[in-house]
Parts: C-alpha cells; sequence; structure tokens
C-alpha cells in the first residue's frame, strides 16, 4: 500500500515538474510577452496541480489536504487576475504588437 | 562546505552587487533598491551565523533569526520613507 | 534606581506613540509636561553616578546578556543625557513660536510633526547613550535617523528636498554597513552585549572586518570629512530649531556608538594604527572645514560647515586613547577632552544656530556680508553668537577651552605634538570665522533692520542660556570633570 | 547540495541582472524574483519565520511599494539624472565593491568553529514564557525590548511619511488616486481575497506562539488584504487626520510600552511577565500590535497624502 502511494507521489511530482520545466522553457524561449504568458500560466497550474495532487495521500490529516488545495486555488486565482493585468500593460506598451 | 557557509558566501557576493548598485546608479529609486540588495546580502549572512548555531533541537540559532526578522521590518520601514521621499521630489519638480 | 536608566528612554518614546493620535496641539503640550520629567531624570542619573562612582545596570525583563539587552549608563551616558535634556528642552520652548498651535486653530503639517519627531530624536539619542546591546544600538541608530530626516526637509522646499534625499542615503548606507559588522561580531562572539564582548573579542579577521564595516557606516552617519557632503545643504537647509538639534546631537549619536565600539568592545585589543588615520581625517576635516566656514557667505552653511571642523576635534582622541591603553593620566585626559568637547560644542552649536536662525528671520536673508546693524537691533542675539564662537574656538575660560586644554596636553604628553597643532591652528581659523560675522554684525548697518518678525525674549533666552552653559562649563572644577571617568571600559583592569 | 547551489546561482543572476537593469520597471520585476530566491534561501537556513516574513515584506510589499513608484513617476517628468560616475570611477568603485565581497566571504569561512550559539540557553528558558516558538520567546520575552522599539520605529515612518505632505494637502487622504475598477481581473481579487486572507492572517498570528508565524507575518498580509481593494480603487484610505485612524497605529506600542512598565511595577524590571502570565499577556500584546502595524505598513506603502485629493 505505502509502496503504491509512493509510487504515485514520485510519478506525480515528476510529471508536475515536466510540466514546470515545459512552462520555463516557454517563459525563455517564446517571442512575445503574450505566448510567454500563455506558455507559463497553462503549464505552471497543470505542474503545480499534479505536484498538488501528488503530495495530497502524503498530506497530514484532512486540513492539511484543504491546505495543499487551498494554495493550488490561490495560485489560480491570483495569476487568473495578474495575468490579463500584464497583457494589457504589454499590449499598452507595444501598440503595434 | 555545508550549506550555511555557501549562503552566507552567497550574502557576501550580495553585499558587493548591492553596495556597487547604490554607488554607481544615479537614479534614486534604483538606488533604493540596490540598498534592499544590499541589505538582502547582510541579512543573508546573519542567517548563515543563525544556521551554524544550530542546536538544542532548532534548525538554528534563534537569536540571530528573531534579530534578522526585526531588521527586516525596519528596512522596510526605511524603503517606504525612501521612495516617499523620491516620490515627494519628483512632484516638486513637476510644479517648477 | 536601576530603573532610571529604562525610564529617560521609554519616557520619550511612550510620549512620541501618544503625541500622534493627540495632534499637533496635544503633542506640543505633552512635549512640555514630558521635558522637565526628563530632565530630572537624566540629572538623578548623573548624580547617582558620580556618587557611587559606578555605572548603573538594569536588565531588561530580569533576562540577563547573553540572553537577554541590558541598559547601563555609564559617566559618559550620565554627561550626555543631562546634556541632550537640556538642549532638547531649550529647543522645544524656542520652537513653540514656529510650531506651537493656538487653540482651536487648525492643525498645520510642520506642528504635527515637529513634536514626535523632537521627542523620537531624544529617545533615540538616550537610546544610543545607555543601550549595551549592539542591535539595541542599531535599532536606535535607524530611530535617529527617521527622526532627523524629515526635520531636515520640514519646510517642504526644493533644496531641501534634495538634501534630505542625500542625507537618508547617507544614513541608510552607514546603518546597513553598521549592521553587516553586528552579524560578524555575533558570528564570531555569541553575544551583542557590549562588556560581554569585551572579555571575548580578539583581533580575529571577522572581528577586524567587523569594526571596518561598522566604523566606515558610523563614519558616513557622523560625517567625518570626506564623508561629509550631506551635512552642509541638510543642517543649514532645516528651520533654526531642527539645525539646532541636527548639530548639536544627532552626530554625536553615532560618535558615541563608534566610541562604544571601540573603547567598549574592542577595549581590549588597541588599533593604534587605524586610530592615527581617524584622527588625521579628524585633522582635515577640522582645517578644511574651518576653512570652508571662512570662506561662505551665508550664515547658516557657515554655521553648519562649523559642525564639519569641529567634529574633527571629536576624532583627535582615537590615537590619543589608543596609544596608551589602561590606567593612565594622558588616556584619562584624552577621555575627558574628547567627551568635553561633544558636550561644550553640544551647546554652543544649538546656541550659535538659534542665533543665526534669530538673524536669519529679522533679516529676511542670512547673507553675512548684510548682517550690517544687528548689533544695534539686537544685541542679545549677536551676544549669543559671540560667546557661542568663543566656546567653539577655545577661549578661557570655557566647556571648548576646557576640551581643547584637555585635548592638547594629552597630545603632548603621548609625544604626538602634531594634533597640538592642529588644535591651535583651528582654534585660529574658528576665531576668522567668528570674526568675520561679529564684524559684519557689529557694522552700523546701510539698511535699517526690518522689525517685521519681533523676537521675543524667550527665544532669545534660550540661545543665550544655551551659549551661556557652553562658557560656563570652563569654570567647572575639574573634579567634575571626573564623572565622564566612571565605568569606562578601557580603564577596568 | 546542488539544489542550494542552483538557488544560490539564480539569485545572484536575479540580484546581478537587478541592479545592472536599464529600466526601473524590470529592475523591480527582478528584485520581487530575488525576494523570492531569497525566501527559498530562509527556508533552506532553517528560519521558516524568517522566510515567511521575507515573502510578506521583503518580496510583496516591498514590491508592491517600488511598483507603484515606477508607475508613478513615469507619468511625471523624470528628475534630471545625477552624473553617473566615470569609467575610471566606476572601475574603482567595482573592485572596491569585489574586495569588501572577497574579504566578507573570507570572513565567513573563517569564523569559528563551533559556532557559538544562544540556542541552548532559548531553549533552556523558553518554558518559562510558555511558548513553543523560540523565535517569538526571542522577539516577545528575551528581546522584547527590540521589538517594542521597532514597533515604535514603524510608527515613526508613518510619521515621516505623512510629514512630507505636499502644502495644501494636511489632513487630506494618503497615497495617489487609484483609477476604480468595477470588474476585471484585479476587482475580482480584490473581492475575493480579502475573506481568505483575513482568516490566514488570524491564523498564523494565533500559531505564531508555537509554530512559525506571528504579528509579522500576519500584519504584512492584513496590510496585503487592505491594499487590494484599495489598489482597485474599491476603498478609500481614511484621510490622515481621522482620530480613529492615529490611534490605531499608536495603540499596539502604547499598549506594549503599558503592558512593560505594568512589568516594571509589579515585577520589578520593565517588560518582565508575572509567572503564569506570560502567554496570555504576549497574546494579547501580538493581537493589538498585529492591528497597528498592519494598519502602518499598508499606511507606508499607501505613502504620503496628494494635494490633488482632498476633499
Amino acid at each position: 500500500m505505502t509502496l503504491l502511494v509512493d509510487a504515485f507521489t514520485i510519478l506525480a511530482v515528476l510529471a508536475g515538474l515536466v510540466f514546470f520545466i515545459a512552462g520555463t522553457t516557454g517563459l525563455l524561449r517564446f517571442p512575445d510577452t503574450a505566448s510567454r504568458l500563455h506558455a507559463l500560466t497553462k503549464a505552471d497550474h497543470l505542474g503545480l496541480g499534479l505536484i498538488v495532487l501528488g503530495l495530497l495521500p502524503r498530506a497530514a490529516g484532512i486540513d492539511g489536504a484543504l491546505r495543499l488545495l487551498a494554495i493550488w486555488g490561490l495560485v489560480l486565482l491570483s495569476s487568473a487576475a495578474v495575468g490579463p493585468m500584464i497583457a494589457r500593460l504589454a499590449r499598452l506598451r507595444r501598440p503595434g504588437e | 562546505m555545508t550549506s550555511a557557509t555557501l549562503f552566507g558566501l552567497a550574502g557576501a557576493a550580495l553585499v558587493g552587487i548591492g553596495l556597487f548598485g547604490m554607488l554607481v546608479r544615479t537614479d534614486p529609486l534604483l538606488r533604493i533598491l540596490c540598498f534592499n540588495l544590499l541589505g538582502g546580502g547582510v541579512f543573508l549572512v546573519f542567517g548563515a551565523v543563525a544556521r551554524r548555531g544550530a542546536g538544542a533541537g532548532f534548525g538554528g540559532d534563534p537569536v540571530p533569526q528573531a534579530i534578522i526578522l526585526t531588521g527586516l521590518v525596519v528596512a522596510f520601514a526605511a524603503t517606504a520613507l525612501a521612495v516617499a521621499l523620491v516620490l515627494r521630489l519628483a512632484s516638486a519638480e513637476d510644479k517648477r | 534606581m536601576g530603573m532610571l536608566p529604562m525610564l529617560a528612554v521609554m519616557l520619550p518614546v511612550l510620549a512620541m506613540v501618544a503625541a500622534v493620535p493627540l495632534g499637533a496641539r496635544g503633542a506640543e503640550r505633552l512635549t512640555l509636561a514630558v521635558l522637565p520629567i526628563g530632565l530630572a531624570l537624566s540629572i538623578v542619573i548623573a548624580v547617582i553616578v558620580q556618587l557611587t562612582q559606578a555605572p548603573i545596570l538594569y536588565h531588561l525583563g530580569h533576562w540577563a546578556p547573553p540572553l537577554g539587552i541590558a541598559f547601563r549608563a555609564d559617566g559618559l551616558s550620565a554627561a550626555m543625557l543631562v546634556t541632550t535634556a537640556i538642549v532638547v528642552a531649550a529647543v522645544a520652548i524656542f520652537a513653540r513660536a514656529d510650531f506651537g498651535t493656538a487653540s482651536g486653530a487648525p492643525e498645520r503639517r510642520q506642528a504635527f510633526a515637529f513634536w514626535p519627531l523632537l521627542l523620537a530624536l531624544w529617545a533615540a539619542i538616550n537610546l544610543l547613550l545607555v543601550a549595551n546591546d549592539l542591535f539595541t544600538l542599531y535599532v536606535g541608530l535607524e530611530l535617529l535617523t527617521f527622526a532627523a530626516m524629515p526635520l531636515v526637509c520640514l519646510d517642504g522646499s526644493r533644496a531641501t528636498l534634495e538634501a534630505a534625499l542625500r542625507y537618508l542615503m547617507f544614513a541608510l548606507l552607514g546603518s546597513v554597513l553598521y549592521l553587516l559588522g553586528v552579524a560578524l561580531i555575533y558570528g564570531a562572539a555569541g553575544t551583542l552585549d557590549i562588556v560581554l564582548l569585551r572579555e571575548r573579542v580578539t583581533a580575529d579577521p571577522p572581528v577586524i572586518l567587523a569594526i571596518a564595516v561598522m566604523t566606515a557606516g558610523l563614519l558616513a552617519k557622523t560625517a567625518l570629512l570626506p564623508l561629509h557632503l550631506w551635512l552642509p545643504p541638510a543642517h543649514a537647509g532645516a528651520p533654526a530649531a531642527a539645525s539646532a538639534i541636527l548639530s548639536a546631537l544627532v552626530v554625536k549619536g553615532s560618535f558615541i556608538l563608534l566610541l562604544r565600539l571601540w573603547f567598549g568592545v574592542m577595549a581590549a585589543v588597541p588599533l593604534p594604527d587605524a586610530a592615527q588615520i581617524l584622527a588625521g581625517l579628524g585633522a582635515t576635516a577640522i582645517l578644511l572645514g574651518s576653512v570652508a566656514a571662512l570662506r561662505e557667505t551665508r550664515l547658516k552653511l557657515l554655521v553648519a560647515y562649523s559642525t564639519v571642523a569641529q567634529i574633527g576635534y571629536l576624532f583627535l582622541m582615537f590615537p590619543l586613547l589608543a596609544a596608551v591603553p589602561g590606567v593612565s593620566d594622558i588616556a584619562a585626559k584624552a577621555w575627558t577632552g574628547g567627551v568635553v568637547q561633544a558636550v561644550s560644542h553640544a551647546f554652543a552649536k544649538a546656541a550659535m544656530f538659534l542665533a543665526a536662525g534669530i538673524m536669519a528671520a529679522r533679516f529676511g536673508h542670512d547673507r553675512i556680508a548684510e548682517l550690517g546693524g544687528a548689533g544695534r537691533a539686537m544685541p542679545v542675539t549677536l551676544l549669543t553668537f559671540a560667546l557661542a564662537g568663543l566656546s567653539l574656538m577655545g577661549v578661557p575660560p570655557s566647556g571648548g577651552f576646557a576640551a581643547k586644554w584637555l585635548l592638547l596636553s594629552a597630545a603632548i604628553g603621548a609625544g604626538q605634538w602634531w594634533w597640538a597643532l592642529v588644535i591651535l591652528g583651528g582654534g585660529l581659523l574658528t576665531g576668522g570665522y567668528v570674526y568675520r560675522v561679529l564684524a559684519s554684525g557689529l557694522r552700523s548697518g546701510g539698511a535699517a533692520v526690518p522689525m517685521s518678525t519681533p523676537v521675543t525674549w524667550r527665544r532669545d533666552g534660550m540661545a543665550l542660556g544655551l551659549a551661556v552653559i557652553s562658557v560656563a562649563l570652563g569654570f567647572l572644577p575639574l573634579a567634575a570633570f571626573g564623572l565622564v571617568q566612571v565605568g569606562q571600559l578601557d580603564l577596568a583592569p | 547540495m546542488i539544489a542550494d547551489l542552483l538557488l544560490v546561482a539564480a539569485m545572484l543572476i536575479v540580484a546581478l541582472a537587478s541592479m545592472l537593469a536599464r529600466q526601473a520597471f524590470t529592475a523591480v520585476a527582478l528584485f520581487i524574483a530575488y525576494g523570492l530566491l531569497l525566501t527559498l534561501a530562509w527556508v533552506r537556513l532553517a528560519a521558516v519565520d524568517v522566510a515567511m516574513t521575507e515573502a510578506a515584506i521583503g518580496a510583496g510589499l516591498s514590491g508592491v511599494l517600488l511598483l507603484g513608484a515606477v508607475r508613478r513617476l513615469a507619468t511625471q517628468a523624470s528628475p534630471p539624472p545625477e552624473q553617473p560616475p566615470g569609467p575610471a570611477m566606476t572601475l574603482l568603485i567595482a573592485l572596491g565593491c569585489a574586495a569588501l565581497a572577497a574579504a566578507l566571504g573570507a570572513v565567513v569561512l573563517l569564523l569559528p568553529n563551533p559556532a557559538p550559539s544562544l540556542a541552548a540557553p532559548v531553549a533552556a528558558n523558553l518554558p518559562a514564557t510558555d511558548l513553543g516558538n523560540p523565535v517569538t520567546g526571542v522577539l516577545m520575552s528575551f528581546r522584547a525590548l527590540d521589538t517594542l522599539l521597532e514597533s515604535a520605529v514603524v510608527l515613526l515612518a508613518v510619521v515621516c511619511v505623512w510629514a512630507l505632505t505636499p502644502e495644501g494637502g494636511w489632513g487630506g487622504v494618503p497615497g495617489a488616486a487609484q483609477p476604480v475598477q468595477r470588474d476585471g481581473p484585479l476587482a475580482l481579487l480584490a473581492r475575493a481575497l480579502p475573506p481568505l486572507g483575513i482568516v490566514i492572517a488570524m491564523h498564523i498570528l494565533w500559531v505564531g506562539a508555537d509554530a512559525p508565524g506571528g504579528k509579522f507575518q500576519a500584519a504584512a498580509i492584513l496590510a496585503a488584504m487592505w491594499l487590494l481593494p484599495w489598489m482597485a480603487g474599491l476603498v478609500t484610505p481614511p484621510p490622515i487626520a481621522a482620530r480613529w485612524l492615529r490611534w490605531t497605529i499608536a495603540i499596539g506600542p502604547v499598549v506594549f510600552i503599558a503592558i512593560g512598565l505594568a512589568g516594571a511595577v509589579i515585577e520589578g524590571a520593565f517588560l518582565a511577565y508575572p509567572p503564569g502570565w506570560a502567554k496570555p499577556l504576549i497574546l494579547i500584546i501580538e493581537f493589538i500590535l498585529t492591528a497597528s502595524i498592519a494598519v502602518a505598513l499598508a499606511l507606508l506603502v499607501i505613502g504620503t497624502p496628494d494635494t490633488a485629493q482632498r476633499r
């Protein structure tokens, strides 16, 4: 049982890391702000979600699990707010693009 | 090398970077920013000292940790004060 | 009895905190109510230290160092506590005309800010005088900077805002360097208590580097040449009451801390070469600062450059103390001379700035060449300036004379006669710039002095009182100066 | 160890880039990243209390403050820049700074081994305070004076920021006017986050006695929960003439000093707590101080009253 849980955790966290790396690569390599944002938010949220999922079985009790989920939710909420703001700022700065 | 030493060395490098910025940059806002880089380096050196003092079941010496905490708040107050002064000066410039 | 130093710090802190919600008028009244209590506290501390010939020790919250924080009021603290209380009281009464709020009048910005800032400054200096913990002293330094910065630009003009920003940059750099030293000293010795450090520190690289960066940081705050550039515009641009406090007390705060480091923490590890360098900078400051004052055309800038020069004298005590460690007549003379210089300069410079402020308010400008007629229209103000000038020159009998004579004889006794030449030369130059102002003021002026702002007897009285004290210090029997020797760490066996 | 090396490398690169950045906005963005990396470093140094403070104040509030300043300066005529030092001088300064960094690095390596530490005395005396978190024990008991003075420093900083009010603005609303955003992402965040943030702040304050957390971290979060609706234009700060606002920022230090003085009268030492009363008294101080510091921190970010906004 514990072996199974461990395997699940490792797999999920590793998969999450892959998405993080993909997102970071996008941030560094994509040409303009909009696609960078796209790469960063989409891939990272999935990555963070997978990591949270992987850690859930290891959380200390219900409130620990709730806290992990809250972290994911807060990150989603804040980047949902910040992403459009950055995009708008980028468009204001370079109206041509 | 322990990680405490590593972070201590990083703190030393940050002190150099921040000090250089404070002396070379001319934009007052960037000077304030460099003051914060420098402050981060100083706190990191202190943090390395705290980590080296781990013992009695604590991961670090709590006395320097508490001092760093106090220092962070004071540094923020100083930053706020400096920023307010820069903004006030800029608006005085406007009215000329 | 042990509580007295704590009360001397907490009283102004509490008053400062309470002054904010009370508003400008309430803050003014609170300050005036607190002043006599603070003055009485400091005098009682001085009397106790003198009578018992021992420092007052106090452990906060019953926690003894190294875990807790101790207050320690020695002779130096006692002398400076009394000085601070008197200067603050005189300036507060002087400032009522500028920053007072009449009953029913709306609150003004300057009035709201001035009183808490004055109280914070008083609290910070008292803290720097009695705290015995290097980090508590750091908090005191920051408190001092925060209180002093807005005083510089209280009138809100562009020039003073620029001066304030420059001052703030120097001060912030100074305190962060000091904090770096605190970190290193803790890493090397595991305590920040000065008395404990005296026994624990050795001349190891961490300690030496710590002292070096802390000294550099504190020199920037004390405005020792070549780090003095911020001082003249900052001190000359502030309102007269603020200038008086800044020049008389604020620069002394970081200087006292420097003394604590060199002759407290490092008392067992003398650094004679570095002390020679410090005194060399001090000597340069005396000569260049005086020359700059001599060439200055504006009265308040002249007084500010005079501060740059007078700070230089303070550093002459370093090599004289470091050259002859342990109990010695010469070291005692040098220590007393340096401290009396700090005290007498505080009184004289506060008086001088207040007098300059009265004159500037009366004439509507502070151009030295156009001060003609001052002698007739405001003899008391000019007399104040002259008395303060005598003390700064070191003409007997005055506090400045006692200080300079003690430093002079210590220099000759230690075989370092070159400092004696600097002291004498500095005195002559000081005489030069004081004479310039007096000569201009005593001329029967061309333009009639405008009578628009009547000078009240109270303002003149405060300035004159401070000047008289700075001169009267010279009449004190030498035994009274023994106070400042009490509890000195480098004389302890 | 490899993770630490990567972290240190990233931190130095970001710091260097921030220091060299041409545009102020870029510099501040990098500075915030620097703060977050520093937060990770604090976790690696087993200083979780410091990490939380760094994230909330060092990166968070400082970042908001600097970003706001960049935005306001962009709309104003930039002050004539001071003459930058010439190349020779720059090189000299660089050499000096490098020398200081090298000396500091060498000294870090030369610190005594085993390191002197107060961990043992803290552990021995912590039971007397009934607290479980040693950092809180140091902040509220062993070195409570520093914490008290620091709260006074924060209050004084607010006075200083207000003292910079331009002529005609005294008594008015602090800070620049924020454009009202009825809808949009920021408005959503400003409405959705504060209830949650207040709960989190209270939690951090409450657990601070025994686990990492405490008043500064809680106060910084509370301040952010006020700043968010302010930035979205949903709330207007009270005018600085408001008596209750001034009492709010002053009451924390006043209570702290009052309890300290009571200790001097009853127990014979300033800031000494009667046996058995330590924890309740500390909690009372922390709660009131949190409120005062939260408002003061927010006011420091909001800034000086503007003449344009007087009402």
